[in-house]
């Protein structure tokens, strides 16, 4: 058999484990927290009024548990996941000396750069050179609190990190860690860093613009910036996520299966609809070009953002040495290297939810008839009502609907990030006046048009 | 407008190929060698660390001490030791070290020995804690019959004739080793013979001006003068080799 | 925070004037930061940091979406103030040369007093301020709407106006920017002189 | 333009300090240690003062130093990537001193290697050219395929990846192994399908061509100016090739086109041109093979068989076009008194060589003309008024190799 088929199934076998490690840890210090204590709490005998508030304190916690406990462990991955599939495509086998098929390689990277000299340049802004890291990983840790809620198919435990503005609040939230770029590249004293801040701060206020607008454009399908509300909108299948005009196609080929299926009731019902808006096809088809069009324009947006080839400009090994971090070592480092990849998933999961429908699979049936499925066989087991009962355990910690919808936005994210990966072994990268004039003259006033088209398009359809 | 818009749609479809290409990749075998695991499969000409061969016939050492080699090399990495012996006439091996620290692998002197003796193995891995354990010699350096055998049929080498056991060779071969040796020790050569051999009988009638087996009358005269200081310093330390590799040995055992 | 009902009691009791107090303790030092620091650029950032405080205090005030805006502006826009103050300053030369500033602190320190007199009349005349209490009831959904119609309604004078002065701006920077006839071109110009004679005596290099 | 008029044009600008930054010798893009010293206004490049010397092994007095037949086994490492030009061009200016003649299946031999090193240069230069532009987690590893498998067949002939050593003064080292030809020609026929992968992958995209094309302008006459040679000079427009110009070694006998760029000598032009040159190389190789007298090393072997190797001068099978070496290598190496100079197209330009030799085993003069020391030259020609991205863009598109500089 050809060897390429086995390093795949490495590949895909590595993956598959870590992600189960990674939501398996998730899962167990969100129910632990969530789920167990407060049943503990409850059970202990407190008084109930303190035992109540403290069991909501505990539920509070929950989100931030899952963050804290998943953004460490899953950029570890990443970087492996990125080497790995940065291999493939250049026919190579990446680590896979630490532990079976290098699963542990950047654990073991981890800790080499924890026990690393911390090195401080003469003539650096201590204060600053210490901060900016920091600066420049925690928006990335607290930025995706909104999107837990949509990932998780809007699970009880993660309700009230939904914000109503939450869209706007991760992408506010993203636009921090530039800062935390220009602080590190200043506080290096050294000409390379501060040349790397520069091009940065410049690229990320460039590339915001699209970024947002493409946001916006869905933002405007769904009249509301709440994730799970967008998430939602998008449930019914393929057709009906924002990429593919949030639904615009929907009548059209419910025509079609109708016209198939002979029930002529329906037809004629979404015929006498066509006839109010005859330019409805044409609207439709030119909202769905939009969306896509909004799609790459957000992917490149987005990979601007985070720093990635093709736009990897602050950093550009060969021009600038290492960019902004160069005169990063240690932990500090670590905490840039780590950022870099939360962000790249962070930008990644955004896309899932906003244009690629959240948690819900892409055909009608699939996440409906797991649910039942999973549902059915929960509902078997005894004693469900009774706590601490072996069907309370398993049903306070399964729920099908997460499960099904967690499934699916891993899938997405991940396909994404995968793709990002492609990118970055193809591209070259831009140079910064062309990357700044493909930003500006390019990127803003096509969103721009696309936006007022969308406005009108979506009055049509 | 339309110009623009072609052009964007052009610029994307360049970048798809190339994603394309990249993502064909994917279903290609790696080409890693993953080097510890699998050893590299090199060719018999591979220039690696340098060896003294035996005849993997009759297990006799081949170095005649002619020390063509040492006076080849660039690096001057080599330091041979040799006495005459006084029952015989005949010279005796009695040190031969290389400095594989200075060593460049060029491989002259496999080139010029007349006896086939000094050859490259295709042993790279060298790494020592020290550079004294680099200087390797004639007990580290001798290869084994099997091991002298492996490299001689690796390198198409022509396997030499045994010398001639009561060998009552003349003394004047201490000055003109490679005529005294040379000729019995080089054989009609087989087809698979490379280089230097062949290529010296051949190209006998193009270069006129020199006669085969003339190096030592060749030899310019800081050279030889060097060599001749070279020569009788080693007289001088013959006698004390153990004291060498009694030095030699703690290094390595420290390392 | 839907769902927490006694939580959200408690924290309003017990947490929310704490918060108000922290963050009034982070912003006033670094506010003192901004105006005394000698680094112009650490002053940029530590005036990001005030920002990000007032953030929170609206954020106290259920103004979600305000809160929001102002990282999103402040925190990009200062970096960029501070990108600039970067590039027009040279922090080496400005540590050398610290002007005295004596005539200049008088009228300064008046002026502060000043200002501080009207705004702690304003507060203290609250009882004639026209405060919406209706609007802090408001969820933040409904916050969120309330203020794009105010901003499309009651307000778009002013939305607009502010728009056009932006523009304005922006057509500014960019008649700044745009580069001038300068060494290029003029290299362009000799270029091609070269160019007419070069062809001919490239050719006859190669033919000798 | 009169001088007043270009201040009085520049003066309306904003004024700005310059920066000075030096670049190198460890910057990752400098391909080794080179020295730039830069003066910036912003972005851009206002000076350049490259700063060489820092690999200066007095290559030349060595050769003054050491007998021929040493000194063969150092000039490899003169331009590490193209040794077999190095040994090649000291070998002709000494076979022109002495006057001996390489036999045909020798030259045969030169050729094919030279040509296989020729692509490894170049393949090498594409793979850190795509590294300078940004490429650099995927596409230098396509390239480094490749590489990596012609250097395994020069390996197996001539003993090392790359200070082979194999070319010398009077022919070549040694015949090739049992099965070597089968294998190099197995190569010459995959390999202008890789190609294709790596133009569909650079040569069209968007991004390199913006980065490259009108990047680092190299005017016709100012190359010529500064001896610029080889690809880079080609790419300007001059079809200055030594192979096709002034046919040496077997070239006359080869059917192939050296690519000229009628361009503007941009890096996009030398780019295209050192493409196009590996598949002419991998054609000359391919002819080279179906040519070379003799055939294959194994049916050569086969008929030697018949006169067991005999090696004489008059064998139908040994001597005359079949020899590879006309000069019987050892320590005693002489060459003739004289002096004289031949120069070859090495992957970098013009490689020349310049000997005086007294009649003994050691050189009186060794001069070398080396191509990436006159490439350098015009470096700061092509930088000044580029951004500081551009410098790694042009840069890397002349392709110098510093050991080759310093000599």
């Amino acid at each position: 058999m050809n060897p390429a088929v086995f390093e795949i199934g490495k590949f895909a076998r590595l993956t598959v484990i870590w992600l189960s490690i990674i939501f398996g840890a998730v899962w167990a210090a969100c129910w632990a927290v969530g789920v167990f204590a407060p049943a503990l709490i409850n059970a202990s005998g407190m008084p109930t009024e303190t035992a109540s508030l403290a069991s909501e304190v505990l539920r509070a916690l929950v989100p931030v548990v899952a963050v804290a406990v998943f953004i460490p462990i899953n950029a570890m991955f990443m970087v492996l996941c990125e080497r790995r599939a940065l291999a493939l495509f250049t026919v190579r086998k990446g680590p896979n000396r630490v532990g079976p098929d290098g699963l542990l390689q950047t654990a073991a990277d981890a800790v080499k750069l924890l026990f690393k000299e911390d090195i401080t340049p003469h003539g650096a802004d201590a204060v600053m050179f210490t901060a900016a890291p920091i600066i420049f990983f925690a928006p990335s840790i607290i930025g995706v609190l909104p999107l837990l809620a949509a990932a998780s198919g809007n699970h009880e435990l993660f309700r009230s990190v939904n914000l109503p503005t939450g869209i706007f609040y991760v992408l506010a939230i993203a636009s921090i860690p530039v800062v935390g770029i220009v602080m590190g590249g200043w506080a290096s004293n050294n000409k390379y860093s501060l040349v790397g801040a520069l091009r940065s701060a410049a690229q990320a206020i460039s590339y915001e613009i699209p970024l947002v607008l493409s946001i916006v454009a869905v933002c405007l399908m769904a009249g509301t910036l709440d994730v799970v509300k967008i998430a939602d909108q998008q449930k019914d299948s393929l057709l009906s996520w924002n990429i593919f005009g949030g639904g615009a196609l929907l009548p059209y080929v419910n025509l079609v299966v109708a016209g198939l299926q002979g029930n002529n009731e329906q037809v004629q019902a979404i015929m006498q609809h066509f006839q109010a808006q005859p330019l409805g096809p044409f609207a439709a088809v030119l909202m769905v070009v939009c969306c896509i069009i909004f799609f790459g324009i957000y992917i490149t947006g987005a990979c601007a953002e985070v720093n990635r080839i093709p736009f990897d400009l602050p950093e550009a090994e060969s021009e600038l040495v290492s960019g902004y971090n160069t005169e990063y070592s240690g932990i500090k480092f670590a905490i840039f290297f780590l950022a870099e990849f939360t962000n790249l998933f962070v930008v990644c999961s955004i896309a899932s939810i906003m244009f690629l429908g959240g948690g819900h699979a892409p055909l009608p049936g699939l996440e409906q008839g797991f649910t039942e499925m999973l549902g059915g066989i929960l509902k078997q087991l005894p004693g469900s009502k009774e706590i601490f009962s072996p069907g309370w355990l398993i049903n306070s910690l399964v729920n099908p609907s997460t499960v099904s919808q967690a499934f699916w936005i891993i899938l997405k994210t991940y396909s994404l990030v995968i793709f990002a990966i492609l990118i970055r072994a193809t591209l070259p990268r831009f140079r910064i006046d062309q990357l700044m004039a493909f930003g500006w003259k390019r990127l803003i006033p096509l969103s721009l048009i696309l936006l007022i088209a969308l406005t009108y398009l979506r009055e049509l359809v | 407008m339309f110009g623009l818009v072609g052009r964007a749609v052009e610029s994307l479809y360049y970048v798809c190929v190339g994603l394309w290409t990249v993502a064909k990749h994917t279903g290609r075998a790696p080409i890693t060698k993953e080097f510890p695991d699998t050893m590299p499969d090199l060719p018999g000409a591979f220039r690696g660390r340098l060896a003294l061969a035996v005849n993997p016939e009759t297990s006799e050492h081949l170095c005649i001490s002619c020390r063509q080699c040492e006076r080849v090399c660039p690096d001057k990495c080599i330091d041979i030791t040799a006495h005459k012996s006084p029952e015989t006439g005949k010279l005796e091996l009695i040190d031969f070290k290389i400095d594989h620290g200075l060593c460049m692998f060029c491989g002259l002197c496999t080139e010029v020995c007349p006896t086939t003796c000094i050859i490259n193995t295709n042993d790279f891995e060298m790494s020592d804690y020290s550079r004294e354990a680099l200087i390797y010699d004639l007990k580290k350096l001798t290869l084994t019959q099997d091991e002298s055998a492996h490299y001689f049929s690796k390198k198409y080498l022509p396997i030499p004739k045994p010398k001639p056991k009561p060998a009552p060779k003349p003394a004047a071969a201490a000055a003109k080793p490679a005529d005294g040796v040379a000729a019995p020790a080089k054989p009609a050569p087989p087809a698979a013979k490379p280089a230097e051999g062949a290529a010296a009988a051949k190209s006998a009638p193009a270069a006129t001006d020199k006669p085969a087996g003339d190096a030592a009358a060749t030899k310019p005269t800081a050279e030889k003068k060097a060599d001749d200081s070279k020569d009788s310093e080693k007289e001088k330390a013959a006698p004390e080799p153990s004291a060498a590799e009694g030095k030699a040995e703690p290094d390595k055992t420290e390392g | 925070m839907e769902g927490f009902p006694q939580l959200t009691t408690w924290a309003q009791a017990n947490v929310e004037q704490a918060v108000f107090y922290l963050l009034a303790v982070i912003a006033i030092p670094l506010a003192y930061g901004v105006v005394c620091d000698r680094n112009i650029i650490r002053s940029g950032f530590l005036l990001i940091g005030v920002f990000s405080t007032i953030a929170g205090l609206f954020i106290l005030l259920s103004a979600q979406f305000l809160a929001l805006a102002q990282i999103m502006i402040y925190g990009v826009g200062i970096t960029l103030v501070v990108v600039i103050a970067l590039m027009l300053t040279n922090p080496k030369a400005e540590k050398e040369s610290m002007p005295a500033l004596s005539i200049h602190k008088g009228p300064a320190i008046f002026v502060a007093c000043f200002l501080f007199m009207c705004v702690y009349l304003a507060l203290r005349s609250a009882e004639n301020w026209p405060v919406k209490t209706d609007v802090a009831a408001l969820s933040a959904a409904e916050n969120l709407s309330r203020i794009g119609q105010s901003l499309l309604t009651n307000y778009s004078f002013h939305f607009e106006f502010a728009s056009i002065l932006l523009l304005a701006a922006l057509i500014g920077a960019v008649m700044l920017a745009k580069a001038e006839p300068a060494v290029h071109d003029l290299n362009e110009l000799s270029a091609n002189e070269d160019k007419l004679k070069s062809s001919e005596r490239a050719d006859d290099v190669v033919k000798v | 333009m009169a001088p007043e008029k270009i201040e009085a044009l520049t003066s309306t600008r904003l004024k700005t300090d310059e920066m000075i930054i030096n670049m190198g010798p460890q910057h990752p893009a400098t391909h080794g240690v080179l020295r730039l010293l830069l003066t910036l206004d912003g972005e851009f490049v206002k000076h350049v003062e490259p700063v060489v010397g820092h690999l200066h092994r007095a290559q030349e007095w060595q050769g003054q130093n050491r007998t021929w037949f040493q000194y063969q086994a150092l000039i490899d490492r003169v331009d590490y990537l193209s040794g077999m030009f190095t040994s090649w061009a000291m070998a002709r200016a000494a076979e022109k001193v002495d006057g001996c003649q390489v036999p045909l299946r020798g030259e045969y031999m030169r050729v094919i290697v030279s040509e296989m090193n020729r692509i490894t240069s170049h393949l090498l230069w594409l793979g850190t050219y795509g590294i300078d532009l940004g490429a650099m987690f995927g596409f230098p590893f396509y390239p480094f395929r490749e590489r990596e498998k012609l250097l395994d067949l020069l390996e197996a002939i001539s003993g090392q990846r790359m200070m082979f050593n194999y070319i010398r003064i009077g022919g070549v080292q040694s015949e090739a192994p049992p099965g070597w030809f089968a294998k190099v020609s197995e190569f010459v026929k995959e390999f202008p399908d890789r190609v294709d992968e790596y133009e569909a992958i650079l040569t069209n995209n968007p991004i390199f061509i913006k980065r490259t094309k009108g990047v680092g302008i190299l005017k016709k006459q100012l190359a010529l100016d500064y001896g610029v040679t080889g690809p880079s000079l080609r790419a300007s427009g001059v079809p200055l090739d030594l192979r096709k110009t002034k046919p040496y070694s077997v070239y006359d006998r080869l059917k192939f086109e050296v690519p000229i760029h009628e361009g503007d000598g941009d890096t996009f032009d030398r780019y295209v041109l050192r493409v196009k040159e590996m598949r002419e190389s991998n054609e000359i190789l391919r002819q080279c093979l179906e040519q070379i007298p003799g055939g294959t090393a194994d049916e050569l072997r086969e008929r030697r068989k018949a006169c067991n190797s005999c090696g004489k001068a008059d064998c139908s099978n040994c001597g005359g076009d079949l020899m590879i070496m006309a000069k019987k290598q050892n320590a005693g190496l002489r060459i003739k008194a004289g002096e004289g100079f031949d120069a070859i197209e090495s992957p970098r330009g013009i490689l020349g060589c310049y000997i005086i030799s007294t009649g003994g085993d050691t050189a009186y003069r060794f001069k070398w003309r080396n191509p990436s020391f006159c490439n350098l030259a015009a470096l700061p020609d092509l930088l000044i008024d580029h951004p500081i991205a551009d410098i790694m863009a042009i840069f890397g598109s002349i392709d110098v190799i510093l050991p080759d500089v310093d000599r």
